[in-house]
């Protein structure tokens, strides 16, 4: 079973080289500490930023520069700094590449929901309605399952939706899974994670074929 | 060159009434017209629609005026860091129209730019696009939006000059360019005025013909909301 | 009679303190030279520059910095320089308070041509079609007969249209006309003009009422 | 850092193929794509439609490639300043198309930006609204106008960096920016190509990831078409 390091360390192996990549908030934020060596990739914040680095060294934080999670920042060399409109059009445009972030509740047709539990919690959409509407290439990254247990990847999404049919691939703290017609195909199992346990943790229709290898990280 | 500017805030916020529709830049604390927000407050201006990416938090930015009770409602993309926003939305004391980060961006610049309304994808098949109207093109589905109406837009930039110049420093900028020429009147606070002519003309990131008053604004606290640092090794 | 600069020098009198103002190739660009003492205006070129300012000097022009009539140009303390979808937003957007511009025909309901002769003649349009739908104030320059001495203040246009209805106000070289319910409405005659030689330059519905002034420049 | 860099302009017009969209910066005859458009006549790539406001002059510009007839069709706005222009399209030779000037602007944009169609007021009730749906908004009428698709755009920027950022200057700034990321794939050339981290990220006019190819042009000639001055008093 993986931890969140873990699940970040995982899909940081779905970057390529020349990826403009767009960054969620939590386990997605993790993703960008463990960038494949030899490739190049540059991410983006859509609060108006290409080309995030590292947090600052302890008294460099500028109140001025920060990611979509409000978080200090610093920048690389070749950054650039645009309004909310200009960002926006990079992402509905699909000059980013790849979206990496997290769900509540994802569906077996692609369907997310992550911003709204009705009469409970409303964070707001942010602008996760505009990357799942508009991205080629979506990861969902989260738990497979939610604080009761109850799994997270379902038939329908039983919570306000975030997006239809958008998204293409998973990775849990148990699995690697790919949006196919018919259901969540179960691409790899998590080091020491069975496919029943996944099976067990899956509401939605699990696709398995042949054998089901162990991811390697 | 036209004149833009006013002496100071109190002058800046002239004609701003109850009820009237506000645009404020700024994402999170940062980028904030804090002057503004801070005489909107003493001015006790009540049933205020806001329209504004994010509510501040508890005690600093609009969380000021969603303390005072001044604000009828919220349009707004993000609320998660603010407890009283979300208390006021649940318990139905406040109304919440919650727009997709880009489209709220895009409302922006429609009314800036003299579009009535256009097409996006965001939003397709959740209930933000209800009681909308939905369109494909190229076998795709889009939603379509309407241009935001306002009657005053605050916005806080780096530098300007005399003639409503802007020019905006790092993510500050976010909203602020999009709201400029946005509402029947633009309000531009500055860190730092300079006489029209000092600001390189091709580095300029709003034109003065977006801005109807811009003031040297004072005090500004920036202050951060998820401080993260690394530490030297 | 007005020649081209009088008919600048009358359009130059309805400029205002704190105007923005758009000025067409031909006539309109000579307004420039007639601003009234006491106010403040500033040029905008639609392609993409507000503060315009005089030609330079000779061997100061800078191929980078010209007018829409690509005419070498220099700019004023306060310019700013910007795209061409930026220019169209503050031309869409109602932020210039006045738009001057040339014509080859307007009718008395407001619609204007000036673009195209079919077969013969394409200028194109360039971005008066885009001004003519979005200024809320337009003044048409132009001599009020073509070479041929043939009314160009019609009835109904002859050419293909640039606009509908859109029309304020027209400055000729006989007379000042505003565009009404029922016609153009005189306002003003050049000096030396009579009503009658307007009435007969005129094939559009010309509207008298009492005494009809001579301009003063 | 992604590297957008290619070595010249052989490389950088790799892939462009006889029939294909594409697009050109510039303003009549300022802030043109001078290396790429003399490639464009050297490949003799033919039957292309070309999406540029102008058509440049008889011997420059985009009237190179119309004087050896590899243009299929123009979408502009103007052509008031090219002969040949305006003889092959009298003649019937050249298919044109007449496009608004801030409309083909923002169609430009709307291909950049992701949006597939916009309402613009600009042409309604005149020919160019023909064939078009158009539609009130608050007691206006606009005409609904859709986002170009373009296989290359090719732009001409000031300052660059390896990073594919762009820096424009003065008028020569014009439709450039509005192209870039609204075709598959922009090229831009620059009068300086610098490395990623020399210029200051708070003010890139282009970011890198509307671009895919940058390299050094040169032997500028930017010709002035009309050289207007005053004399000194």
């Amino acid at each position: 079973m993986l931890d969140k390091t873990g699940i970040a360390r995982r899909i940081a192996q779905e970057l390529q080289d020349g990826y403009f990549v767009n960054l969620g908030i939590g386990i997605p934020t993790l993703v960008a500490n463990y960038i494949p060596e030899g490739i190049d990739v540059e991410f983006q914040s859509e609060n108006g930023v290409l080309g995030m680095g590292p947090f600052p060294f302890e008294g460099e934080e500028d109140a001025d520069v920060i990611n979509a999670g409000k978080q200090t920042i610093t920048t690389l060399a070749g950054a650039s700094f645009f309004d909310s409109a200009t960002s926006f059009s990079m992402i509905r445009g699909k000059h980013v590449d790849l979206t990496i972030l997290g769900a509540m509740e994802v569906a077996a047709n692609g369907d997310i929901a992550n911003w709204k539990i009705p009469g409970k919690m409303v964070k707001g959409m942010g602008g996760a309605m505009d990357l799942v509407a508009s991205a080629e290439n979506i990861i969902v990254a989260m738990m497979h399952t939610n604080k009761r247990g109850e799994s997270k990847l379902l038939k329908q999404c039983s919570l306000p939706l975030t997006g239809v049919g958008c998204v293409k691939k998973i990775v849990t703290n148990l699995a690697v899974l790919e949006v196919v017609d018919k259901g969540f195909k179960l691409l790899e199992r998590a080091p020491g994670v069975s496919v029943e346990d996944i099976q067990n943790a899956t509401e939605g229709n699990l696709i398995i074929e042949g054998d089901v290898p162990e991811m390697t990280l | 060159m036209i004149n833009r500017t006013v002496a100071n805030v109190q002058e800046a916020l002239q004609g701003v009434q109850d009820g009237m529709i506000l645009m404020l830049g700024g994402f999170g604390l940062c980028g904030i017209p804090e002057n503004a927000i801070a005489e909107l407050v003493k001015l006790g201006i009540k049933e205020v629609t806001c329209i504004s990416n994010n509510a501040g938090v508890d005690d600093f930015g609009l969380g000021l005026l969603l303390q005072q009770k001044q604000i009828k409602k919220m349009i707004s993309s993000y609320v998660g860091e603010n407890d009283e926003f979300e208390r006021q939305m649940l318990s139905g004391e406040l109304e919440v129209e919650l727009t997709p980060q880009g489209t709220l961006a895009e409302k922006c610049r429609a009314a800036q730019a003299g579009f009535p309304a256009f097409y996006t994808p965001a939003g397709y098949g959740t209930e933000v696009a209800e009681g909308k109207e939905t369109r494909e093109f190229n076998g795709k589905m889009y939603v379509l939006e309407e241009a935001f109406k306002a009657d005053f837009s605050f916005v806080k930039a780096w530098k300007g000059d005399t003639a409503g110049n802007l020019i905006f420093k790092g993510t500050a900028r976010n909203f602020n360019p999009c709201m400029c020429g946005a509402a029947s009147i633009t309000v531009a606070e500055v860190e730092e005025l300079v006489p029209a002519g000092e600001l390189d003309p091709n580095q300029i990131h709003i034109p003065g013909i977006f801005v109807q008053r811009i003031f040297q604004g004072n005090n500004y606290e920036k202050r951060i909301e998820q401080r993260t640092v690394r530490t030297r090794e």
